[in-house]
């Protein structure tokens, strides 16, 4: 399934770029996930927990930036995993542009993620809904952690802490204080804009 | 499908079993009625390392309380213990109508009310109507007591403000004054399977007719049970009937945004939500009209 | 003795099956068994990299884990059932060590001590796979350059055929009227309540291998067992339990499991039983129904049918089990109807999902579906009443046997061997209060409400061959035992087959046992598929027992120093004319024919041994026909569907036992019902199952299913002494295009359009308004 | 055959006969039945409750005996097909059943059955829609429940 997620950042399109090409930065903001080893080149071992009320998933894997342009401001990072109880596979493809605004960036996120094995065999459409949370959350997170002017705040996890699983409920508290920073930032952007 | 390993626990008291929760924390789930939670442990769907089984709480735990303000249910109290309940389908019809239509009795015998709220299946009947009813919700722990209201309760899928070492008490909603009327509709393919939307709707209606107070939530077509505050406005403040059908369905339509699944399309979804809606109205003036005749 | 054939004689089996003393497999004692699971592909088209059991041999109760590749010496072909020159056929392995090519498809099987115990074992087999594209659809599947399903594959055709009578493109580009249209008809399962079960036990001492199956044929198993274990067939017991949960197709296919599982028991010797769970059942039973016809009918203005052309393209799945569902489509399209020229083309490919075998009705909803359809686009286009239109073209009563100028799938030509299509058709009509509809539907549609009438009618190729037999013998406890090497799975073969022996033998029914479905007991048999044994195996029981009756009357007649004609049965009594003073009981002539006295010459004129055999070998297929007709509500709103009236008219010649009958004509229509309404086995475009439980598959309840109106007419077969043809899957066959029908005829108003099977909720809305961009979601989903 | 777990000792009755046995805490009650008390008459179908043919009547109640566990039987009385038939002869419902062709293959009988003789303890089934309402929780792929409408109608009036 394809998520097509967008948001608009203060900040200056060169940072945001630089933020978001660095898989630490991703891992960071990404519900649930972890980097638990740098492979080089790239590339990363990690894994991403999924909890939806009592359905969980533990998947591990390797993510690595296959595709880089810092000219056109466009990175392509890929992730492929397995469940940890051989429920299934995820594959993710997400490929990141940011383009420069009149306040400052705004960031298109393009993920296209592939679930196989139990979670992606029921029709209720339940994981087209946590999937587009989960890449809304990270969309969220990225935002916030670049207006706070810390790209660096992922360390490199070569220690790892355990990630909290990705809760909805979480997911939702950060959607909703992403919410109300987004309310702010554009009361914030309206003044700056007044002052300017 | 045989379920995973867990440690069965069975505590006699709430405290014993609230200890339990808080030790084993996010290792831990409650069984109710487990007409949910067992279908997904047998599918390895969920896993739980402490399954901390409530049922022998008994007791008061198990029945219903009509109270001179507030009607209460605690954790223990089955589906078809309530829908055969006459003292509920007099205070509380919409709650006996919207029972009726959850799965099938050999189900209802078991699963809980409390248990399918905690759930939080959003295309589950008992959510939406506890909505509507403007319930509140008691969550109990061994760090103490909290209460929340219907519109905090449900956050997403499966998942509501409940914290791993939490049980859901009990759910009470107010008495409801001889001026409200309530209905709940539902479709769904096959008789038993989950809705491809419902809907629950009250109305408190003055002696003119007009509608003083409405509460409207669809099942089915978001994360959570999702209140039509559009319609509930324009609903609010003329007698049923005056708004029409189509402004109100429109009024649905663009309040939902349901997802596409092998069983709707969205779009279907957002026009069966105007549908039901319209059709909850309709049971509502007829409720209220016959009150009246 | 009053005759047994044509009695709704109660069934034997309902008894045991009513106080929960069934013997389903499952059921089975077997001590010291051990359980089995099987871990399975969760990707749609993959390949093995890396697998690694070793955390899961580790686990405490855990006997045995073995991959594909570990039980290579297994790894061979299970061939298709029915091939043709031209099929690209890739060999479906037992458990595959390589390339993997439907979620579902077995990759590691866990012996263990209890199931829950084999289950944690699955979770602990890590598996690397290559994960390659997948094909979800037959359009995916035929798309040039699209993504292959088997990936040494040059193209995902399996099979590319014409069947043609007369000359269809001149006369379709003649006639005076043409139609086409694009039907899709829906994938759906078998679902019997009880899934497939295998269990194994191995005889060290004798080398043999007895197997418990719930397989409808079990002779094949055996047959294809003994190829690939390179056994003897004698060495290889194959047994069907008394109690069979119910085939409808699915247990009629060949399985890997059914390899693995006696394999391994032999090799750990000891019992190993593998019960199949729900959701292994939605991801690896085969499936039907998943076909795309582009139809084209022409027509003149009177409403003739002049020429039709259909262009199929058949969901094979990932493997071809066999080409029996398409060649039977192919050869279904006709139906009742005289069709001067015509021609079928069939495209059937391979994609990434289960595969595709017979479910209930096997290939046949699919044709009908298609032409009854067009029928009433004739109909609308010429402003005709549909039923009129129908009638004009029928074959009528006295053009029998009436060739259609096809072949069928038992390799015959297609020759209708007898009916009375116009007498089936009207009777259905008249039940139904047809012109009384038609005025009530004129009536409320000015109402506002949508009222429909859909009819559909067909012919049902059923009684296939090449054979079927039976054995009768008097056993030396003075009991008449007919063996059947067919298997049932509900159908009452323990009744139904003494009613026929009862006639052939002039005995009562309480005298005679049937058994079924063990190879041990009958050398040979095909199986319970295709509504073919009551009039294959149906003749072999009657010609057995006739042979019998004059063994016995021989006997008895030498015995009593009487002429034979002169001898009758009174219960178990062979007497002079009625005189029970003169007279034996069975028990005593098996006492004479066959126990005999041990170095004593026998009487003379006494034969011994007093067991029989037949086998009867159809000429050709029979054909069964039938009519339905309905009138359904739509709520436009919801586009929910309420059935008002349902009839079916049935016609499987002869009748042996009337009730069940109507159990086989009535359960076959829940079926078909399913399929109209309610049935979606829906892959996401990755080759994901989207419906893997009841949540997400909805079987029709008693809530869904409307009472029927179901009459019989009685147009004997000339092809078997019985004059019996197939009953189990008429109920099925039609109601699809009759519930679909019915649909559009409802919301003609509105001129929507119902192309699909099923007809469910959310298309009816979407159709109505136009939806194209709904139903591109729904589509895409 | 016994799980890892050490388990937990149960007792009840099960047909008016007491049991007193050791079970594994995520041992299903179904499998309690078939496995541990070889009473087979109860068949699992589904596992997720929704086919019906395991139900049972637990303390009076119709229930799924995939959706409970053994433990949970603790102390209850349970009621299984195996207990319907009187001296040996088919109960009315029994009879009803095998009178009106309600059963072919029968893999889904015991749960209707059980379904059945809860729903008309609690009263008598009216009409056939209530009949229909009544056998709507089970599902039987053989017979289009013509029969099973007939035998629910005739035995439970």
């Amino acid at each position: 399934m394809l998520i097509e997620n967008s948001f608009d950042v203060d900040a200056d399109p060169d940072r945001v770029f630089a933020f978001l090409q660095d898989a630490h930065n991703v891992a960071a903001c990404f519900p649930g996930a972890e980097l638990t080893e740098d492979l080089g080149n790239d590339s990363y071992r990690g894994k991403v927990k999924i909890k939806v009320g009592p359905v969980t998933a533990a998947y591990t894997g390797v993510a690595e930036v296959v595709e880089r342009d810092a000219v056109k401001r466009v990175a392509v990072l890929r992730a492929v995993g397995k469940d940890a109880k051989g429920a299934g596979t995820a594959k993710a493809t997400a490929m990141m542009r940011v383009t420069a605004t009149l306040s400052g960036s705004s960031v298109s996120l393009s993920t296209d993620l592939t679930i196989s094995g139990k979670l992606a065999q029921f029709g209720r459409g339940i994981m087209a809904d946590v999937s587009g949370r989960m890449v809304g959350e990270l969309a969220t997170k990225a935002r916030e952690l670049i207006e706070e002017g810390e790209p660096g705040v992922a360390a490199p996890a070569a220690v790892a802490v355990e990630a909290p699983p990705m809760r909805a409920a979480s997911i939702l508290r950060t959607v909703l204080s992403g919410f109300f920073k987004r309310l702010l930032g554009r009361l914030r952007n309206r003044k700056t804009r007044q002052a300017g | 499908m045989k379920p995973g390993q867990f440690t069965y626990h069975a505590p006699r008291e709430l405290g014993e079993a609230l200890e339990l929760l808080q030790e084993f924390g996010d290792e831990a789930k409650v069984l109710a009625g487990g007409q949910s939670l067992m279908p997904m442990l047998n599918f390895r769907l969920a896993r739980v390392d402490h399954l901390v089984d409530i049922n022998r709480l008994g007791g008061r735990l198990g029945e219903p309380r009509f109270d001179a303000g507030t009607i209460t249910i605690p954790a223990l109290v089955r589906q078809r213990q309530l829908e055969r309940s006459e003292e509920t389908a007099r205070v509380l019809p919409v709650l006996t109508e919207a029972l009726r239509q959850v799965a099938h009795p050999q189900i209802r015998n078991r699963g809980t009310i409390c248990g399918s709220l905690a759930h939080a299946d959003p295309a589950a009947e008992l959510p939406s109507v506890l909505s509507v009813l403007d319930a509140t919700f008691t969550l109990v722990s061994a760090r103490g007591t909290r209460t929340v209201a219907a519109a905090d309760f449900f956050l997403f899928h499966l998942t509501t403000v409940l914290e791993p070492d939490e049980i859901l008490l009990e759910v009470s909603v107010r008495r409801p004054p001889p001026n409200q009327f309530s209905a709940f509709r539902e479709f769904a393919t096959r008789r038993g399977d989950f809705a491809l939307a419902g809907v629950a709707a009250l109305c408190e209606v003055d002696g003119d007719g007009v509608v003083t107070e409405c509460r409207i939530a669809a099942a089915g077509v978001a994360p959570v049970p999702q209140r039509l505050r559009a319609v509930e406005g324009l609903v609010t403040g003329s007698r049923l009937g005056e708004t029409s059908a189509s402004e109100i369905a429109d009024a649905a339509r663009a309040e939902v945004e349901p997802t596409s699944d092998i069983h709707a399309s969205a779009t279907y979804r957002s026009r069966l939500t105007g549908v039901l809606v319209n059709r909850a109205l309709v049971d509502i003036r007829t409720k209220q009209e016959a009150a009246h005749a | 003795m009053t005759t047994m054939i044509g009695t709704s004689v109660p069934r034997r089996e309902d008894e045991r099956l009513l106080t929960g003393r069934g013997r389903y497999l499952d059921d089975l004692d077997l001590p010291d068994a051990l359980a089995a699971a099987f871990l399975r592909s969760s990707n749609a088209h993959a390949r093995i990299l890396q697998i690694d059991l070793s955390a899961a041999r580790e686990l405490p109760g855990v006997i045995a884990v073995f991959s594909g590749a570990d039980l290579a010496e297994i790894q061979k072909p299970l061939a298709p059932k029915v091939l043709h020159p031209q099929l690209k056929d890739f060999p479906r392995l037992p458990m595959p060590p390589g390339e993997l090519h439907y979620v579902g498809e077995p990759v590691a099987v866990v012996i263990a001590e209890t199931r829950y115990i084999a289950e944690d074992a699955l979770e602990l087999i890590d598996v690397d796979y290559e994960v390659l594209p997948a094909v979800a659809s037959t359009a995916a599947a035929l798309e040039p350059g699209g993504p292959l399903a088997h990936s040494d594959a040059e193209s995902n055709v399996a099979v590319l055929l014409t069947q043609s009578a007369g000359n269809t493109a001149e006369a379709l580009r003649t006639a005076p009227n043409r139609l086409s249209e694009e039907f899709f008809v829906m994938r759906g399962g078998g679902h019997s309540m009880e899934p497939r079960a295998v269990a194994a036990r191995y005889e060290p001492a004798t080398g043999q291998l007895t197997i418990w199956d719930t397989t409808q044929s079990p002779h094949y198993a055996r047959q294809q067992l003994s190829v690939i274990y390179e056994m003897a067939e004698d060495d290889i017991r194959v047994i069907a339990p008394p109690d069979v949960g119910g085939g409808f197709g699915p247990k009629a296919q060949f399985y890997g499991e059914e390899v693995v599982i006696p394999w391994v028991a032999k090799k750990l010797r000891r019992p190993v039983k593998w019960v199949e769970d729900r959701q292994e059942n939605f991801v690896s039973a085969m499936m039907e129904r998943s076909q795309t016809h582009r139809i084209e009918v022409g027509f003149d203005d009177d409403g003739m049918l002049l020429a039709v052309k259909d262009v199929i393209e058949h969901d094979q799945g990932a493997y071809c089990a066999g080409l029996q569902v398409p060649s039977i489509t192919t050869a279904t399209v006709p139906g009742p109807y005289r069709i001067p020229n015509i021609e079928i083309e069939l495209r059937a490919c391979y994609t990434n999902m289960v595969p595709t075998s017979s479910v209930r009705g096997a290939g046949r909803p699919q044709a009908v579906f298609a032409m009854e359809r067009m029928m009433d686009r004739v109909a609308e286009h010429l402003g005709l009443d549909p039923a009129e239109v129908r009638f004009r073209n029928l074959i009528q009563a006295d053009e029998f046997p009436y060739k259609v100028g096809i072949t069928f799938r038992d390799g015959s030509p297609l020759t209708y061997d007898s009916g009375d299509f116009p007498r089936l058709l009207e009777g259905t009509l008249d039940r139904l209060g047809y012109a009384e509809a038609r005025a009530e539907q004129a009536k409320l549609r000015a109402e506002g409400r949508y009222i429909g009438i859909g009819i559909a009618a067909y012919v049902e190729g059923c009684g296939l061959g090449p054979y079927e037999g039976a054995k009768v013998r008097l056993t030396n406890t003075g009991r008449v035992l007919v063996t059947l090497a067919a298997a049932g799975q509900g159908q009452g073969y323990e009744t139904v087959y003494a009613q026929i022996a009862s006639d052939g033998l002039g005995i009562d029914m309480d005298h005679i046992d049937v058994l079924t479905g063990d190879t041990s007991r009958i050398p040979f048999g095909q199986g319970t598929f295709a509504s073919r044994i009551t009039a294959t195996a149906g003749p072999a029981v009657l010609d057995a027992a006739q042979q019998m009756r004059v063994r016995l009357v021989d006997t008895a007649a030498n015995l009593l120093g009487c002429d034979p004609a002169e001898i009758t049965f009174t219960g178990d009594r062979a007497s002079l004319n009625g005189d029970l003073e003169k007279s034996l009981s069975l028990l005593e002539i098996a006492r004479v024919a066959n126990i005999g006295k041990h170095g004593i010459t026998l009487p003379v004129g006494i034969s011994a041994g007093l067991e029989t055999s037949s086998y009867f070998a159809p000429e050709r297929a029979a054909y069964a026909s039938g009519a339905h007709a309905a009138m359904v509500e739509v709520d436009p709103e919801t586009g929910g569907i309420e059935i008002l009236k349902y009839v079916i008219g049935h016609d499987c010649g002869n009748v042996i036992n009337p009730k069940l009958v109507d159990g086989q004509v009535l359960g076959g229509f829940a079926h078909g019902l399913g399929n109209a309404m309610y049935e979606e086995a829906a892959y996401d475009a990755e080759g994901q199952p989207q419906a893997t439980s009841y949540l997400d598959y909805s079987l029709v309840s008693a809530a869904e299913v409307p009472t029927v109106e179901l009459f019989h007419i009685h147009s004997p077969s000339p092809l078997n002494p019985l004059g019996v043809k197939g009953a189990g899957e008429g109920g099925t066959i039609p109601a699809p295009a009759t519930i679909a029908n019915a649909v559009e005829d409802a919301l003609r108003p509105l001129g929507a359009r119902v192309n699909r099977a099923p007809v469910t909720p959310a298309r009816i809305v979407e159709a109505i308004h136009g939806d194209e961009q709904a139903l591109a979601e729904v589509r895409g989903s | 055959m016994p799980d890892v777990d050490t388990g937990h000792r149960i007792t009840g009755t099960v047909n008016g006969a007491a049991y007193d046995e050791v079970v594994d805490d995520r041992m299903t009650l179904a499998d309690f039945l078939r496995e541990k008390l070889r009473l087979t008459g109860t068949h699992l179908g589904c596992e997720h409750g929704v086919c019906g043919a395991c139900t049972v009547i637990v303390d009076g109640a119709a229930s799924r005996s995939c959706l409970m566990l053994a433990v949970q039987a603790d102390g209850t009385e349970i009621e299984t097909v195996e207990v319907l038939a009187e001296d040996g002869e088919l109960n009315r419902l029994q009879a009803a059943f095998k009178k009106n062709h309600a059963l072919q293959c029968g893999f889904c009988t015991s749960g209707f059955l059980m379904s059945v003789t809860a729903a008309m303890r609690e009263g008598a089934i009216r009409d056939e829609g209530h009949a229909r309402e009544v056998l709507s929780g089970n599902i039987c792929r053989c017979t289009g429940y013509t029969g099973l409408v007939k035998a629910v109608l005739e035995a439970g009036e």
